[in-house]
């Protein structure tokens, strides 16, 4: 008899809260997702893939998921790591030991003798950063270049080479002091 | 021609750690003396031992996390903290304790946390909690200061009592040791005696001086002369242990205005137990407290008032280490909501938050 | 899922992705009991059980349910278990109950145990599910016993005391005494003591975790030394 | 009026339901790494805790106690807590987006805080009236939140300082945590 | 004698230092000797650098302007003396970076001959635009270091109103000499300097700041004055507090007023410049001469013979030392600047530029102090003039938490030293702020960027998406008109009288087929656009 | 799906999930239920064996009991249970709950059990709040300090002699921690000279109490 009783009452308060839960659930349906587009704003932009989602965006939606690291991204380097981790309150993930250093920043310039105008690097900027059409010689806009290097690979010719971007006094960084007595974390 | 390059200023300059650190331990010596002169050489004894196991404990540290042994080891942070430690212990506390508080506040309160200047809790109060928490009634073992009626020992007898842990024959402990002022004013008034009837008592009215505990006036008097001193020298801040003797005072001789007889009045809450220890030379650790002007009167204050809370009301009879600590967690805390206005900034956009302002763009 | 990697399973709720240590999930009961072994022991027993058995059914279930009922459907589960586990030990282990108290009902809101069903039940099959309810479990109640047991050397200077609360009259003289008349470290068998008993096994995982990654990547860089060599 | 201003005491001070009680501990270590966050967990759970009484001790006044299911109380105390909390976090989501930032994100993961259902247990257990168990629930909360903020504020510090490799991360919090609860052992015997 | 009637304030913090000022001041300045090269950058001052407008073999005559820009925050660079231009390449540049910059080097011939120069008399006749356009001409860039355009800095724009001109003599750093020294013997320049800017920018008055350890030069000026009978401009000798010379700092001492974070002096009707950039705008106004040369302290106590020199720009700093008695065997350190903001430098073989006021070169072979973790004892708080918290910014620095380094502030650091000076753990306070400057710009740089590139991209994928719409819009087109065609070859073959068809009912297939067309058309229209 | 069915099966899958887990809670109940109140039952005879072993009465200790109002005497500010042993009928001894006040740290409960002739019968600790290591000699589990108390009545030792050593009594005190002592003695005395003075009128009071629910019984009203 106690069974009962206790049986149903409690499947009546639940019914009641199921009922609830479905209107609220209903009526106060909230769509999309901003975070998505937090997470996108601090990523690099490079657009490089190298983070194993085609480009920038995806990885965003994937972190936002769940489903991806916050540091698989080597453009953005610890900084980008550290944003993210700020921005999620997660704990830093240290880098895979191989993009530990925040990686150099590159372009590309096109060697303007062995090209051969196949339009081909064209296609494949994300940026648009090459300028040139069909059988004529191309060349970057080098402040347009994010230095993703996608258009290399797809060179008939091989004509495309990386470059380290130029410091210049007015763009040199001061570097951290290295402390005498606390080595540097790892 | 090359040259070697460094950062600004170039101006060599005279301030350092180590001397910091040597000349609050200076500033400790005549309280010290007047210690070991009141208690005994229990005191001295426990000095040198806590010395040497900080020491050593430092420098283990050190090695394990591949650190430069040298710069810390003489920089006098751990001989300080080993003092610090043992001046808040009973005189007669055995080897052992003395041994665990130490290691305590130097291994897990300093060195977990990256060594000096990186602990958020004051090693020497945390090295102090964990032995009067653990070892209540060693901790109950203080030596009656230069009193009548009480056996007084000799530097050997003190030395096989602390390492024994044997009494003399003759003796029993409760011959040589005592409660406190601190302790017994808190016990009696449990019992329901009045101050006036506790401090002229019979039996426990001889531990009552002038003004505070009989000896203790002394050593507090001597620390607050020094403590004064280093204050003026610029190498402690003032705020501190005025803030903190401010709030003692205020608090006392309020509640002892309200009701004299069951409240002990403010000069035996100043002279008493180690108050001007700890607002000179404990609350004023630089690593632990509040660094802002503004937040270091408030660190101060709520040690003291703290301190009141814990003689008056709760278990423990003295509420130093217990104060100390509960603001050393708060000092992150006040340090971000007391920052100074920065020159050129109004208070009204405080606290200042750029990202904030990001977002509203 | 017909490629379930059992061992990956066990391995997980053992040690890699362990309740306690890394997840730091269920941290109050944890805390809270472990001032003995058999303490430990008791809790973490009726938390696998607890496991297991809300694993099974979220599994079961686990395609009626729509989302805004999910948590509280989960709940309702585990609750139920957890209250049934409950009723028995009060009825069967009457002492131990006493002395678990609250944190038997308190294993309901024991954020480990939502946690499995929302990332691991909901998603896989009643074996592999079960599997994971007892390997968390187990590894959970591995550190609880652990804990228990450095706090209960440190703090009584015996271990197994008061077996007899779990297994009965026969336990009464399992209990080892390590120091006889130890006066007690109370440090240990405070809260403070739970706090800093349990930093320490994090740390020591730490330390082993580092030393077994050490090793590979040596290992690993041997072996490519090696193939280069041969090559 | 005093025995409510005891229980505050009590509550926040004496019996910390975080450091002395051992309740609510994986928020406690899981959201404390940034003040802001620990800010706003902490108003959102002073909320639920809150809430949590008032509902306990409603459930159990007018529904356990009448049909004589107390052996439920588990079960009813943590259905109802779940859904409050899953409702208020949907109307506040729609509702007030500003909230919502403050205080919703948050509200799922309190669910599975032990202080929550602790709240209510230990007020049945205390025997405690209406408005006994209101203080107690929102002393409770007051306490957590006084300590979850100042653990933030010390992992702040902690995070930029040279500890240990073994230690970085939760293992130096915990024993922070150890040290805090060191400090509140001094509130011993303030009262009971 | 000095008139200190004019009440002073204090600044927060700050320290008192010893000057030694003395050793360098015991000779008159100095000219130094026309070099055989002047290397000159082409950018000297803040702000955008300028085209040149010269190249490699032209002949140029001292004075003539090289580089020339258009952007409003930018000023010409002039060849400093007669001679041919042999270079332009990037040569080193005296900057703590020790990159290389883009410059002009010059080969003198030694008649050291003058362009045209225009002076203007009566400088009143003149509007102050015409007077401003005058120093933009001329090259001023602010000599007090920073090396702000000055012409940029005297136009406050309309809405703000310029009560008083500040002249910055305070010259706070301990060793640096050369405004004392050219305050002392260029005190009528720089009065009649005082005058034209006070004009230009309508100042009603013009206070002259000057450190209380420099007396002879507030005398100089203080004769002046009185011979002139000038009653607007006055002379205030004030205390001896570094970084008094700090524009902000300076200020506060002489009107208790703070300039706003985010403002400039301006806004709160002030205009602060430094006794050099006051006697160069007279030269170049009355004189007609651009900023060719400046002075130059050349002290400290790795150097024989310190003394003040006056320089041309693009002189090689080695020249320098070597006349001034060479180095002194333990020389070890060569700074570029004041002691306690100057930078050091790896060599002497760089040129002298617009902004350098000092070379120090330093005996100490001190040992690199053990710097020992921040114990937060504050010091630094208290000495630091901008009321900052040096050590929070330290930490927040040294663990790259760039976004809180900005809420404590980051940016009103003036980079004194002050903190980093007293800190009893030698923590390179300084570098750290740098670091963490540099770093925040550079990701801001990078941040600019990165959206750039983002909407680049999402240009790019939006062209693609409407290329691929026309290819698929184009190829339904194609479909239909074939589809029509067959319809309509269909129906002519219907026409065919053989088979009675109601023509009605072709044209009603043929629309509903449309129909479906479109339908299907909208679907892989929708389906892409999924994608 | 149309909202008003999506938002009825919600509520019908938590229904069904509650009647399942009630279901199984409830028969866990049913089964559980007997064997847990008789659990509570032996644990607090336990505790009073302790004080009174099971030989020494014959009665069912657990149902003989007065109830007492509030009482500051001793140390009770609720309504407390005295339960009453018998001995072939006859009242043989009282446990009464105490509480002592005046401890280093909070209340200590107790349980007193005294003989029908005024000598203890025992005293167990069963809740405190002193200082572990220092105040908690007085458990049973720590020391066998407790069991001094056990014969002692009001004049023996001396009325004078209910103290504390250090106070000039009979009673030893712990080292370094006199209070506790001090008020355990203190709390007991006082039971017993309640126990001395109010000794006929609980007597009456329980024997009325039996009369009451004999008549009840008869009328076949349950007693509560
Ligand atoms: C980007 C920029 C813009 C400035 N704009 C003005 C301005 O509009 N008006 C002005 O009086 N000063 C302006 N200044 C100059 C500064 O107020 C200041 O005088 C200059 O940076 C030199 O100061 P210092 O030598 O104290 O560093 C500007 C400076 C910078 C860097
Ligand atoms: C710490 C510090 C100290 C300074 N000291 C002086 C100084 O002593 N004399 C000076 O003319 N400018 C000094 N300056 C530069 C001034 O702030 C300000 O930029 C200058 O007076 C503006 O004049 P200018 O544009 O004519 O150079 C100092 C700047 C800083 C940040
Ligand atoms: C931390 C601490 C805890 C104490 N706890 C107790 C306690 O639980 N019970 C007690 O009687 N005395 C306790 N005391 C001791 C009392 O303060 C007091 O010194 C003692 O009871 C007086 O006894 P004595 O005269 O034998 O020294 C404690 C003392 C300290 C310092
Ligand atoms: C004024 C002053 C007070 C100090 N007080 C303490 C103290 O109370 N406890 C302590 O362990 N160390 C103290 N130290 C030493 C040192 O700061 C301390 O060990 C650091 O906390 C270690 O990081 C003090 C140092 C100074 C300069
Ligand atoms: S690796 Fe980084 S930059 Fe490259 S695509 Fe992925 S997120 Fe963008
Ligand atoms: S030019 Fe090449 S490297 Fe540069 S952005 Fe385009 S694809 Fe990337
Ligand atoms: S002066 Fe140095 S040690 Fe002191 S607080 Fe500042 S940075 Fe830290
Ligand atoms: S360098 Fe910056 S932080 Fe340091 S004292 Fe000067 S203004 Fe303050
Ligand atoms: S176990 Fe208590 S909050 Fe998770």
């Amino acid at each position: 008899m106690s069974i009962l009783i206790a049986i149903i009452v409690l499947a009546t308060i639940s019914v009641f809260f199921g009922l609830l839960l479905g209107y609220t659930s209903v009526k106060f349906h909230v769509e999309g997702d901003p975070v998505v587009d937090k997470i996108d704003a601090l990523l690099p932009q490079t657009q490089c893939g190298q983070c194993t989602y085609p480009g920038c965006r995806p990885y965003a939606e994937a972190i936002a998921a769940g489903e991806a690291n916050i540091n698989q991204c080597p453009p953005g380097g610890e900084t980008t790591m550290l944003a993210l981790s700020e921005l999620l309150g997660i704990e830093p993930v240290p880098l895979d030991d191989e993009h530990a250093d925040a990686p150099e920043k590159t372009v590309v310039y096109i060697d303007e003798q062995t090209c051969i105008g196949c339009t081909l690097c064209i296609q494949a900027c994300p940026v648009d950063a090459i300028l040139g059409a069909a059988k004529q010689m191309h060349s970057i806009i080098e402040s347009e270049c994010t230095g993703c290097n996608l258009c290399i690979p797809p060179c008939p010719v091989d004509c495309i080479h990386i470059i380290p971007v130029k410091i210049e006094p007015e763009t040199w960084r001061w570097s951290l002091p290295e402390s005498t007595v606390t080595s540097p974390k790892a | 021609m090359q040259f070697k390059t460094a950062s600004s200023p170039h101006i060599p300059q005279q301030n350092n750690v180590q001397g910091l650190m040597f000349k609050v331990l200076l500033a400790m010596v005549p309280g010290t003396i007047a210690m070991i002169v009141f208690f005994g050489w229990g005191v001295l004894i426990n000095i040198i031992l806590a010395s040497v196991v900080a020491l050593s404990a430092e420098a283990l540290m050190l090695w394990i996390r591949k650190r430069p042994i040298k710069p810390y080891i003489t920089d006098g942070s751990a001989i300080l903290t080993a003092c610090l430690l043992v001046l808040a212990l009973p005189q007669l506390a055995p080897w052992w304790l003395t041994m665990i508080g130490t290691l305590f506040a130097i291994i897990v309160a300093k060195h977990l946390y990256g060594g000096l200047g990186f602990n958020p809790f004051n090693p020497a109060m945390v090295g102090y909690v964990v032995v009067i928490i653990s070892f209540p009634k060693e901790m109950t073992q203080w030596v009656p200061p230069l009193l009548e009626g009480y056996t007084h020992l000799t530097f050997t007898e003190t030395l096989n009592i602390i390492f024994g842990g044997d009494l003399p024959l003759a003796y029993t402990w409760d011959a040589i040791t005592m409660a406190t002022p601190l302790d017994t004013v808190k016990t009696q008034l449990g019992l329901e005696l009045s101050i006036n009837e506790i401090e002229n008592h019979k039996e426990y009215g001889g531990i009552f001086g002038s003004v505070g505990g009989f000896g203790w006036e002394w050593v507090n008097g001597l620390f607050l002369a020094t403590g004064c001193y280093l204050a003026v020298k610029g190498i402690i801040d003032w705020r501190i242990p005025a803030g903190l003797i401010a709030a003692l005072l205020v608090l006392s001789n309020t509640f002892a205005l309200y009701d004299y007889a069951s409240f002990a009045p403010p000069t035996f809450h100043l002279f008493s137990g180690g108050i001007m220890l700890a607002a000179f030379f404990i609350a004023t650790d630089p690593v632990t407290a509040a660094t802002t002007t503004k937040g270091r009167w408030l660190y101060g204050a709520g040690i003291g008032v703290f301190i009141f809370i814990i003689r008056t009301w709760g278990a423990y009879p003295d509420g130093i280490a217990f104060a100390v600590i509960l603001m050393n967690m708060a000092a992150p805390l006040l340090d971000y909501y007391t920052m100074p206005r920065a020159f050129g900034h109004s208070w009204t956009e405080f606290p200042h938050h750029h990202k904030a302002d990001d977002d509203e763009q | 899922m017909s490629d379930t990697n059992y061992n990956e399973i066990s391995k997980n709720g053992l040690w890699n992705n362990n309740v306690a240590l890394v997840q730091l999930l269920g941290l109050c009961p944890l805390l809270a009991v472990t001032g003995t072994v058999i303490n430990g022991l008791g809790l973490g027993m009726a938390t696998l059980l607890t496991l297991v058995l809300s694993n099974a059914v979220v599994s079961l279930i686990r395609h009626w349910v729509r989302p805004e009922v999910r948590v509280p459907v989960f709940v309702l589960i585990i609750a139920s278990v957890v209250t049934a586990i409950e009723l028995s030990m009060n009825a069967w282990l009457y002492e131990l109950y006493t002395v678990l108290g609250i944190f038997i009902p308190l294993i309901v809101t024991n954020c480990g145990i939502l946690a499995r069903a929302e990332a691991f039940a909901s998603k896989n099959s009643i074996l592999p599910s079960m599997l994971d309810g007892f390997m968390m479990g187990l590894g959970f109640t591995f550190v609880l016993v652990t804990l228990g047991a450095i706090r209960e050397i440190l703090g009584y200077g015996t271990l197994f005391s008061n077996a007899h609360l779990m297994f009965g009259d026969i336990a009464r003289n399992w209990t080892w005494v390590f120091i006889e008349d130890y006066s007690g470290f109370l440090l240990a068998i405070l809260p403070p003591g739970a706090f800093i008993g349990m930093g320490l096994i994090i740390a020591l995982k730490n330390v082993i975790d580092n030393h077994n990654k050490k090793k590979q990547t040596i290992s690993a860089a041997q072996a490519v030394t090696a193939s280069e060599a041969t090559a | 009026m005093t025995e409510y201003a005891l229980i505050l005491i009590s509550t926040i001070w004496v019996n910390n339901f975080v450091l002395v009680k051992f309740l609510g501990l994986c928020p406690f270590m899981g959201v404390s790494r940034k003040l802001e966050t620990a800010i706003g967990m902490a108003l959102a759970t002073t909320f639920v805790l809150t809430l949590s009484s008032i509902c306990s001790y409603l459930v159990n006044e007018f529904i356990l106690e009448p049909f004589d299911i107390m052996y439920l109380r588990t079960i009813m105390f943590i259905l109802v807590i779940a859904v409050v909390v899953q409702f208020t976090e949907m109307v506040v989501h729609k509702t007030s987006p500003l909230l919502y930032n403050v205080l919703g994100i948050f509200l799922p993961l309190i669910t599975t805080n032990c202080a929550v259902l602790g709240v209510a247990l230990l007020n049945i257990q205390k025997d405690n009236n209406f408005l006994e168990s209101v203080f107690y629930g929102f002393g409770a909360a007051v306490g957590f939140s006084m300590v979850l903020i100042l653990f933030s504020g010390i992992r702040e510090r902690i995070a930029v300082a040279d500890v240990p490799n073994a230690f970085q991360g939760t293992a130096i919090a915990m024993i922070t945590a150890g040290i805090m609860s060191l400090a509140f052992m001094g509130f011993i015997g303030l009262v009971n | 004698m000095t008139r200190s009637s004019h009440q002073l304030w204090r600044f927060h913090g700050g320290l008192k230092l010893e000057s030694n000022k003395a050793i360098s001041t015991q000779s008159p300045i100095v000219k130094a000797r026309l070099p055989k090269r002047l290397v000159i950058p082409v950018q000297q001052h803040i702000g955008e650098a300028g085209a040149l407008l010269v190249k490699k073999g032209d002949k140029v005559l001292k004075g003539q302007v090289i580089t020339q820009s258009n952007e409003y925050v930018s000023a010409p660079v002039h060849a400093s003396s007669s001679g041919t231009v042999i270079d332009i390449d990037e040569y080193p540049a005296p900057h703590p970076s020790g990159l290389n910059t883009l410059c002009v080097v010059i080969e003198t011939d030694g008649e050291d001959k003058w362009v045209e120069l225009q002076p203007t008399n009566y400088v009143k006749t003149k509007s102050p635009a015409e007077l401003r356009q005058l120093i933009r001409k001329a090259g001023i860039v602010g000599l007090g270091g920073a090396a702000f355009p000055t012409a940029v800095k005297v136009n406050p724009g309309p809405q703000a109103h310029i009560e008083t001109l500040i002249i910055n003599g305070a010259e706070c750093e301990p060793y640096i000499s050369c405004d004392d020294m050219l305050m002392r013997e260029y005190a009528t320049e720089l009065i009649s300097g005082c005058g034209i800017i006070q004009y230009m920018v309508s100042a009603t008055h013009c206070l002259i700041a000057v450190e209380d350890n420099k007396p002879e030069a507030v005398k100089a000026i203080q004769t002046v004055i009185s011979e002139q009978a000038l009653h607007t401009i006055e002379v205030v000798s004030i205390p001896t507090i570094y970084p008094t010379g700090g524009e902000k700092q300076l200020i506060k001492v002489l009107t208790q007023k703070e300039v706003p974070s985010d403002g400039f002096p301006s806004d709160i009707g002030l205009l602060v410049q430094n006794v050099g950039t006051a006697v160069a705008v007279h030269k170049a106004v009355v004189l007609g001469e651009p900023l060719i040369s400046r002075i130059v302290t050349v002290t400290g106590e790795g150097v024989k013979q310190p003394q003040n020199m006056e320089v041309l720009i693009g002189t090689s700093m080695s020249e320098l030392i070597e006349q001034s008695g060479g180095y002194h065997d333990d020389a070890c350190k060569l700074i570029m600047g004041g002691p306690m903001m100057g930078f050091t430098l790896q060599t002497d073989h760089l040129p002298i530029i617009k902004g350098c006021n000092c070379l120090l070169v330093e005996n100490k072979p001190e040992e690199t102090p053990a710097t020992m973790p921040c114990i937060r004892c504050g010091a630094c708080a208290s000495v630091c003039p901008a009321q900052l918290l040096p050590q929070q910014l330290f930490w927040m620095a040294s663990s790259k938490n760039f976004e809180q380094v900005q809420d404590y502030h980051l940016f009103d650091c003036i980079e004194c030293g002050c903190c980093a000076q007293v800190c009893p753990s030698q923590i390179p306070l300084v570098q750290y702020y740098r670091f963490a400057k540099t770093e925040i710009w550079s990701q801001e740089r990078d941040r600019i960027k990165s959206d750039h590139a983002r909407v680049r991209h999402d240009f790019k994928q939006a062209r693609i998406e409407l290329e691929k719409k026309e290819r698929a819009e184009k190829l339904r087109k194609k479909k239909e008109l074939l589809e029509k065609k067959k319809i309509a070859e269909a129906a002519a073959k219907n026409d065919t009288p053989e088979t009675e068809v109601d023509p009605k009912k072709v044209a009603i297939e043929a629309a509903m087929k449309r129909v479906q067309d479109k339908k299907a058309a909208k679907q892989t229209n929708n389906t892409s656009s999924d994608e | 799906m149309s909202n008003k069915r999506y938002i009825l099966v919600s509520g019908l899958i938590l229904g069904l999930f509650a009647v399942v887990g009630t279901a199984l809670v409830g028969v866990t109940h049913q089964v559980t239920a007997d064997k847990i109140i008789n659990n509570e039952r032996l644990a607090l005879l336990r505790k009073l064996n302790q004080i009174l072993p099971s030989e020494k009465y014959d009665n069912d200790l657990l149902h003989t009991t007065i109830n007492l109002d509030a009482d500051s005497r001793l140390g009770q500010e609720k309504a407390s249970t005295i339960y009453i042993a018998k001995r072939e009928n006859e009242i043989s001894a009282m446990i009464f709950p105490v509480i002592a006040g005046k401890g280093y740290s909070g209340e200590i409960k107790m349980l007193v059990g005294i003989n029908i002739d005024g000598t203890l019968a025992g005293v167990r600790i069963v809740s405190h709040k002193e200082t572990p290591g220092l105040g908690d000699a007085m458990e049973i589990e720590k020391s066998d300090w407790i069991l001094g108390f056990n014969g002692k009545s009001l004049n023996e030792p001396a009325e004078k002699q209910w103290k504390v050593k250090r106070d000039g009594g009979a009673f030893d005190q712990f080292t370094g921690a006199t209070i506790t002592p001090r008020a355990v003695v203190q709390a007991v005395h006082l039971c017993l000279v309640y126990f001395d003075r109010h000794k006929k009128e609980l007597i009456e009071q329980y024997n009325k109490q039996v009369k009451l629910s004999v008549s009840n019984k008869k009328s076949g009203e349950p007693v509560k």
